[in-house]
């Protein structure tokens, strides 16, 4: 933590949003660095502590367990940046999976059914977003409704875990990209890290981006200012719907089965992971960059958990609150001290 | 009381000294029956000399992938794990097996068709466990031929022992018309809400002579609910439930439960006998059962004062 | 009629008339209330007994809320407040004096104001947001309190304590009179001093109220110590009706329970005017919601499905934009931007 | 000539009020047209309604001879018309550039064009003159800057026929009105209808071609501006003849100081850096004391010092002659000082509490949660200041966002006034307030100050600070430069001197 106050713009900051300012970061940057500095700090603490922690495989792995994870958490990116928020993504996630596996159980073709479980959260995504936007109904509550709604239906189609032996689907879920020996990443981390670039790009070079920012820096200016609001806001949601089922694919790669239970709580892990990497929850502030270092201090964290090994249960659970509790708390002594 | 010790392993990962490592990843904390489970593993590894390393999935299989996969990397001796959900295991396990680590099924078994993925199942049967409910309903009702109302109160929506424990109950009394389950609805597994589920029921249904629960606590709420219904558990409405964890056991023998099909958490010692028999490379058996029984009133009675957990 | 209407009760008031009028099609003994060993005995009785915990959640998150905060550790001080009281109560030489007990109750209820603080200064003073500030406690308070049960469940064998969630008081629930007094005394705090006004204000502008000179900090620690101690209390309730602690099961999702009660009743999550009434009926709606499922015999794999289209009507229902397109006109106003 | 615009039999209804009631407005091309009226006289709701932000309760709108209806601001600009709305309405969270240019940013290959981008939006700001970071975050400027952001957003559209500016001057110094306007000659030159709200008469009769008074909802009637006369327009504004104004004019500063014993407020060397150089003022009972300077001079700042909004870094603030750590709003307003702040939408009302509500809050917070103001002793004190400012609509119910922005400013004014303050600061407290009450509003000042209250006056409109003043601090670059007694050898000219630097001291 030493200089972090005062780190490097990054060079890629410069050219996007920098100009003539070079001597300080700039200060919508700041939560970003400092959450990047105590990630690396919180590594090397465990690579200290842990024999073998510092394999670039233990590292990997951070990756390739949560790349659902990451997927759905971008999507709420979006959400969250207008000011909204979506709490049906983990029951996407189990409805995509359930329904996957229902269809590729009774013999459909896989190049049918991805598309079609792409399509249901895409779908519901843009209910979603549709009744939020001409009913003004809260965010909150339309995707509590959503995600009862899909995790009834889940639970309707079968309440039993489902496996999947469909080839094409193993085949993916099996495939490893090897670099070294012992050290891989899985496709689906191939599929996460595409996503986030197709996210941070579109964040900062369109205007459907720019109109997420400018939504939740405020709603109304947005409106006065001619700004397709509505549209970009159901354009949102329908965006995290398909990230969620897109993430609910990822999810029934990397477990090969489908079920109603899947993702339970993963909405709350996506928006703190969001959150923990400097989106500011009211909207209109922070980066893909910032949700893609949230996801890893989760991951991190449960890393270290593992490593540990040692912990029981409600340990656990006390370790990972004081973890989370130590990260928050640092990053927002660091940021307001370098602001 | 809160002063149960913090697992027993020492930390260091395994390799070097002669000391076998266990990896043992627990689907969480989400009963008393799990807890027992826990405490049995630990203490079982503690006194057979096995370095674990215990991880917690807190109910998610996402975490317990993980769990796996990093006592992959940190190259532990014999993998065992209670899995969250049945399937989904293909992949991770596959990589334990390229690793050359054996693993052991706890408690709950997966569906993978591959079984050289693991090298054993040792745990209980939730659908004979239901089909054991159902066996002493049916020879208790033997001989009369009245409708028996009986109201079931499920475990969570989607868990597997609820899943087994309905269907293989249903699967036995199906065989006579007589038995109907008039209502079936979820307690979660809990006190507070098979309580609250029965209160409903009591007013809902005109008629309970039986009540099937898929664990204890579900039944011990109910009996509250019975209670204040102005009725008597175990007479006026007969109770079944499934685990026998001690607060059941007593409720039993009170006769306040009739009838009670264990569900036994201490897998410690057998697992530990695995466990050293797999990484001996010993043959053993791909499907170990857990020795498990049924009490009726007198056989609580007999078995409470020794019971541990 | 139009101003019956027109209140914001309205319709929220409306569906809880239709659900329990849909039970009276499946059970006609729904409205019966008979004197049962000395108590009131009936479903309405059952409604209003165990609606309490959820009213008392919901009035701490009211006013959390008012403030533009959330809670998100509800759920996790009630396990704590109930296994430390059932710990407590068990090293107790009597456990069925009256004058221990309400020692323990008082030691539990403490425990939680000091959750509270912690939540208020990480939140107030620290400047964390308020989702991940209390995301910390959510995640290690359940911790806490399976480490104070140890994993099991703790039985009590005390009668005044089991008074509090299962007893009667002149024939009336115990828990229900609770609930009520914590009613009371909210209205009271908040509209008969200036603690309503103030909060609301803080919620509708915090930068515009600490320039009006209110002590915002200090009323934003004091919300979340009152949702901490309505969260003890309720955790009392919730454990002492079944005469034991849980710390699995207690407040299990309650969090999401109780905001969804509070949006029902028209407050909305992004701060400032709250309704507390509208809380306490949104509380009572999803209550009467699980006993109705239950009671009309809703197969468990359709429960949420249910859940899910009762909230979605709700919402529909009470959007004026939405009866506007459907109903005609009763609403003038297409965009509500501040003049 | 054929109209660019025309709305006929205009009609809009508030729940309770009848905002707009067959309104008939039109606009030609190549004209300045002002929309006229006094504070909640619907001029906002007009434009609102023409360019879709509310829906119409009746009548019709004709652009260029077609009918249209808007369903939002983005269809009205796709058709050409190009608005500033009263309020500053921007995005605070986006850079200087974007805000100028979202939703029509350069492109290339399909990506937004950065360096275009902030190339182009310099150059817009240029000719405004205006030289500042846009790379920067709108809300790290003055309320001034954003609403000349607001006009190069506004102007800087090449395809627009009706321009709308409701209110773009409110917080602007003279020499930014003057490049507003030079903008704008050059626009209507090109063609461009423009229609243009302010309360500054003297601007009005500066530009404006012709004028639409609205009085309570109603037409008036449409004038050409030399035909009639600035006393005329303000009585049929106000719907009174003119002793309102007479008023106005023959209130001087003949009051003086009678004497200045210890100052109530003294800071010494106070400072913080980066917002205000290190400066010394004294303030006395019974004086006002008014601050002048260019946008961004730092006048704000200052005042926000001696509150206690921001923290001072250097120097000490004594009130009645004691060292007094002033460390918040609350520590400045237990000492008797209130501040109002220019900023009324985001810094001062609270939009959905009720208006008396909003009035009582300062008092209430002084007092503490645990005392509430008796509900008789806030219906009296709320419905004396509703009539001493003139609020309209006269009901201390209404929700304040629903009032009209001048309405706003009164109650934010009130709910200072109420705490009876001995030192009351006050940041633009005319933006946007009629003739009529501003002239109230001065003569209350006044009134104030004689009854022994310390004004500090800070307004970007030095005739009124002239005005009203005892004496007048200039500052210039974020720095106290000079203090003038404000004598008969101090006017306009002399300070405008100062302000540029050019004055002998
Ligand atoms: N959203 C709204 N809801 C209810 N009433 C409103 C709303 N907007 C404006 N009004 C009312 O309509 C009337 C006209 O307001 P408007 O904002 O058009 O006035 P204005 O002429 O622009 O005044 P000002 O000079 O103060 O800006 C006022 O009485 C105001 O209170
Ligand atoms: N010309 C300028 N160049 C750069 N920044 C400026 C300029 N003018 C104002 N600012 C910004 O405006 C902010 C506020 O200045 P301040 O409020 O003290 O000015 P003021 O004298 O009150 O002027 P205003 O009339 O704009 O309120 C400063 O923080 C500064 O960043
Ligand atoms: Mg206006
Ligand atoms: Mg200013």
């Amino acid at each position: 933590m030493i200089d972090v106050s005062t780190p490097p713009t990054p060079q890629k900051n410069r050219s996007i949003l920098g100009g003539r300012r070079v001597y300080r970061p700039n200060t919508k940057h700041i939560p970003v660095l400092a959450t990047l500095a105590l990630l690396i700090v919180m590594y090397s603490i465990g690579v200290y502590n842990y024999e073998s922690f510092g394999d670039t495989q233990v590292f990997l792995n951070i990756f390739v367990d949560n790349a659902f994870l990451l997927v759905v958490a971008v999507g709420m990116t979006f959400v969250i940046l207008t000011g909204g928020i979506d709490l049906s993504v983990g029951a996407v996630i189990a409805l995509t999976t359930t329904v996957a596996a229902t269809l590729l159980t009774a013999g459909w073709p896989a190049g049918v059914v991805l598309p079609l479980v792409l399509l249901i959260g895409t779908v519901m995504g843009l209910g979603m977003g549709a009744v939020i936007h001409f009913f003004k109904v809260e965010p909150f509550i339309a995707t509590l409704a959503g995600m009862f709604l899909a995790r009834g239906l889940a639970l309707l189609i079968d309440r039993n875990s489902i496996p999947i032996t469909n080839d094409f689907w193993t085949q993916i879920a099996q495939k490893r990209f090897r670099f070294d020996d012992g050290v891989f990443i899985s496709l689906n981390v191939v599929i996460a890290a595409i996503v986030v670039l197709i996210a941070a790009l579109v964040l900062a070079w369109t205007r459907f981006g720019r109109n997420v920012y400018a939504i939740g820096g405020n709603a109304d200016s947005a409106l006065l200012m001619g700004l397709p609001v509505g549209r970009t806001r159901i354009a949102v949601y329908t965006l995290s719907g398909f990230c969620a089922s897109l993430g609910g694919v990822l999810y029934s790669f990397y477990t090969s089965s489908g079920y109603s239970l899947h993702g339970q709580g993963l909405e709350l892990d996506a928006i703190a992971a969001v959150v923990i990497g400097g989106v500011l929850l009211t909207g209109g502030s922070g980066y893909v960059l910032g949700t893609v270092l949230g996801v890893l201090v989760l991951g991190l964290i449960q890393t270290i958990i593992t490593f540990q090994g040692d912990l029981n249960s409600w340990w656990t659970r006390i370790v990972v609150g004081i973890l989370l509790f130590a990260f928050i708390v640092l990053q927002r002594l660091v940021t307001r001290k370098a602001k | 009381g809160g002063d149960s010790d913090a697992g027993s392993g020492s930390g260091s990962s395994g390799g070097g000294d002669d000391k076998i490592t266990l990896g043992f990843s627990q689907v969480g904390a989400e009963s008393g029956w799990r807890t027992a489970n826990t405490k049995s593993i630990q203490e079982s590894a503690a006194s057979s000399g096995i370095d674990l390393k215990f991880s917690d999935a807190q109910g998610k299989q996402e975490n317990q992938i993980k769990a796996i996969r990093n006592f992959i990397t940190q190259r532990v001796d014999v993998i065992a794990f209670s899995p969250v959900v049945e399937s989904g295991w293909g992949t991770v396990l596959k990589e334990a097996k390229d690793a050359n680590i054996p693993v052991i099924l706890t408690d709950r078994a997966i569906d993978d068709p591959d079984t050289t993925l693991y090298k054993t199942f040792i745990g209980s049967d939730f659908v004979e466990e239901g089909k054991k409910a159902g066996e002493w309903l049916v020879k208790e009702y033997e001989g009369k031929s009245d409708t028996v109302n009986i109201v079931e109160l499920q475990g969570s929506p989607g868990a597997a022992p609820a899943n087994d424990r309905k269907s293989g109950f249903a699967d036995v009394i199906k065989s006579e018309p007589k038995f109907k389950v008039v209502a079936s609805q979820t307690g979660q597994f809990t006190r507070t809400d098979g309580k609250a589920v029965m209160e409903t029921f009591l007013k809902s249904q005109p008629d309970i002579d039986v009540l099937y629960a898929h664990n204890d606590d579900m039944g011990l709420g109910a009996i509250e609910a019975i209670e204040a219904a102005g009725k008597k558990p175990g007479t006026d409405i007969k109770i079944i439930t499934v685990d026998a964890v001690k607060d059941g056991m007593t409720a039993l023998a009170d006769g306040k439960i009739n009838f009670i099909v264990e569900c036994s958490p201490l897998l410690g010692p057998q697992l530990m006998d695995l466990v050293k028999k797999a990484k001996a490379g010993e043959t053993i058996p791909q499907r170990v059962l857990t020795e498990e029984t049924t009490f009726t009133p007198e056989q609580a009675k007999e078995a409470l004062p020794s019971r541990k957990y | 009629m139009t101003t019956l209407l027109r209140h914001r009760l309205f319709w929220p008031a409306a569906v809880l008339v239709v659900l329990l009028a849909s039970n009276l099609i499946f059970s006609n003994n729904f409205f019966t209330i008979t004197l049962q060993d000395g108590h009131l005995y009936g479903s309405l009785i059952d409604i209003l007994r165990r609606s309490a915990p959820l009213v008392l959640v919901a009035l701490g998150m009211t006013l959390v809320i008012a403030t533009g905060g959330i809670d998100l550790s509800v759920g996790s001080v009630m396990a704590i407040s109930g296994a430390l009281a059932c710990l407590l109560i068990g090293d107790l030489s009597n456990p069925d004096a009256v004058g221990p007990v309400l020692l323990v109750v008082g030691a539990a209820i403490a425990l939680c104001l000091v959750f509270g603080l912690w939540n208020g200064f990480l939140v107030a003073v620290l400047g964390i947001q308020p989702i991940i500030a209390t995301l910390i406690l959510m995640v290690a308070g359940r911790g806490v309190a399976q480490l104070i049960t140890g994993g099991q469940i703790l039985n009590v064998r005390s009668e005044p304590y089991r008074v509090i969630g299962a007893g009667y008081f002149l024939a009336v629930p115990v828990s229900f009179l609770i609930a009520a007094a914590a009613v009371a005394l909210t209205v009271a705090l908040t509209r008969r001093t200036a603690l309503g006004l103030l909060l609301e204000s803080v919620g509708g502008s915090p930068t515009a109220s600490r320039l009006a000179g209110i002590r915002s900090r200090r009323i934003t620690i004091m919300v979340y110590v009152f949702a901490a101690a309505f969260a003890g209390v309720a955790g009392l309730i919730y454990s002492s009706d079944v005469s034991s602690a849980d710390s699995n099961a207690a407040g299990n999702l309650i969090e999401l329970n109780a905001i969804l009660a509070v949006v029902l009743g028209g407050t909305a999550l992004t701060g400032g005017r709250f309704s507390i009434a509208g809380s306490v009926l949104g509380a009572v709606i999803i209550t009467t919601l699980d006993i109705t499922a239950v009671s009309v015999g809703v197969p468990v794999e359709t429960t949420l499905l249910f859940k899910a289209v009762v909230v979605i009507v709700l919402c529909l229902a009470q959007s004026a934009t939405f009866r506007a397109k459907v109903f005609g006109r009763f609403g003038t106003r297409r965009a509500e931007v501040p003049a | 000539m054929a109209e660019q615009l025309k709305m006929t039999g205009i009609k809009k209804v508030f729940p309770g009020v009848v905002a707009l009631d067959d309104v008939d407005f039109r606009l030609l091309p190549g004209e300045i047209h002002a929309l006229m009226g006094e504070n909640g006289a619907g001029k906002s709701t007009l434009i609102k309604v023409l360019t879709g932000v509310y829906d119409i309760d009746g009548g019709e709108i004709e652009l260029a001879g077609q009918k249209v209806r808007f369903t939002g601001p983005l269809q009205a600009q796709q058709a050409g018309i190009s608005t500033v709305y009263q309020e500053v309405n921007l995005c605070p969270n986006l850079s200087v550039a974007e805000n100028i240019f979202i939703g029509r940013e350069p492109r290339k290959f399909g990506r937004i064009h950065w360096p275009e981008m902030r190339r182009r939006a310099r150059a817009s700001l240029a000719r405004l003159d205006l030289d500042i970071d846009v790379t920067a975050q709108l809300d790290s400027y003055s309320l001034a800057i954003q609403q000349m952001v607001a006009i190069a957003r506004a102007t800087d559209i090449g395809t627009t026929k009706v321009l709308i500016l409701d209110e773009p001057t409110s917080s602007l110094d003279a020499s930014e009105v003057e490049q507003l306007f030079t903008i704008m000659r050059r626009l209507k030159a090109d063609g461009v209808a423009i229609l243009f709200v302010s309360h500054f008469l003297d601007q009005v009769y500066e530009v404006a071609d012709r004028m639409t008074v609205l009085r309570n909802g109603r037409l008036i009637g449409e004038f050409r501006t030399d035909e009639l006369p600035q006393m005329q327009l303000v009585s049929k504004m106000i719907g009174k003849e003119l002793e309102a104004l007479e008023q106005i004019e023959e209130h001087a500063r003949e009051t003086t100081v009678a004497e200045r014993g210890t100052p109530i407020v003294e800071a010494r060397e106070l400072g913080r850096t980066g917002a205000i150089a290190p400066f010394s003022l004294t303030i006395h009972a019974g004086e006002v004391v008014g601050l002048a300077g260019l946008l961004g001079s730092g006048r704000t700042e200052l005042a926000r010092l001696l509150f206690g909004a921001d923290r001072p870094d250097h120097g000490e603030l004594l009130i009645d002659g004691r060292p007094h750590a002033v460390k918040a709003p609350r520590d400045a307003m237990a000492e008797g000082i209130a501040f109002s702040s220019e900023n009324r939408r985001t810094e001062g009302i609270i939009g959905e509490l009720t208006v008396r509500e909003n009035m009582i809050l300062a008092m209430q917070a002084a007092r503490g949660w645990t005392r509430p103001i008796p509900r008789r002793k806030q219906d009296e004190l709320v419905e004396q200041y509703i009539k001493a400012l003139q609020i309209r609509p006269a009901d201390p119910e209404r929700l304040v966002r629903d009032l009209s922005g001048g309405n706003q400013q009164k109650v934010l004014l009130a709910r200072w006034l109420i705490t009876e303050p001995r030192l009351l600061i006050i940041d633009e407290p005319t933006r946007g307030i009629d003739v009529g009450a501003k002239a109230e509003i001065q003569r209350l000042v006044a009134q104030l100050a004689d009854g022994g209250m310390a004004v500090l006056f800070v307004s970007a409109e030095l005739e009124e600070v002239l005005r009203l003043s005892h004496k007048i601090e200039v500052l210039r670059d974020r720095r106290l430069v000079e203090e003038l007694e404000n004598g008969d050898d101090v006017d306009a000219d002399r300070i405008m001197q100062t302000i540029a630097g050019g004055a002998t001291t």
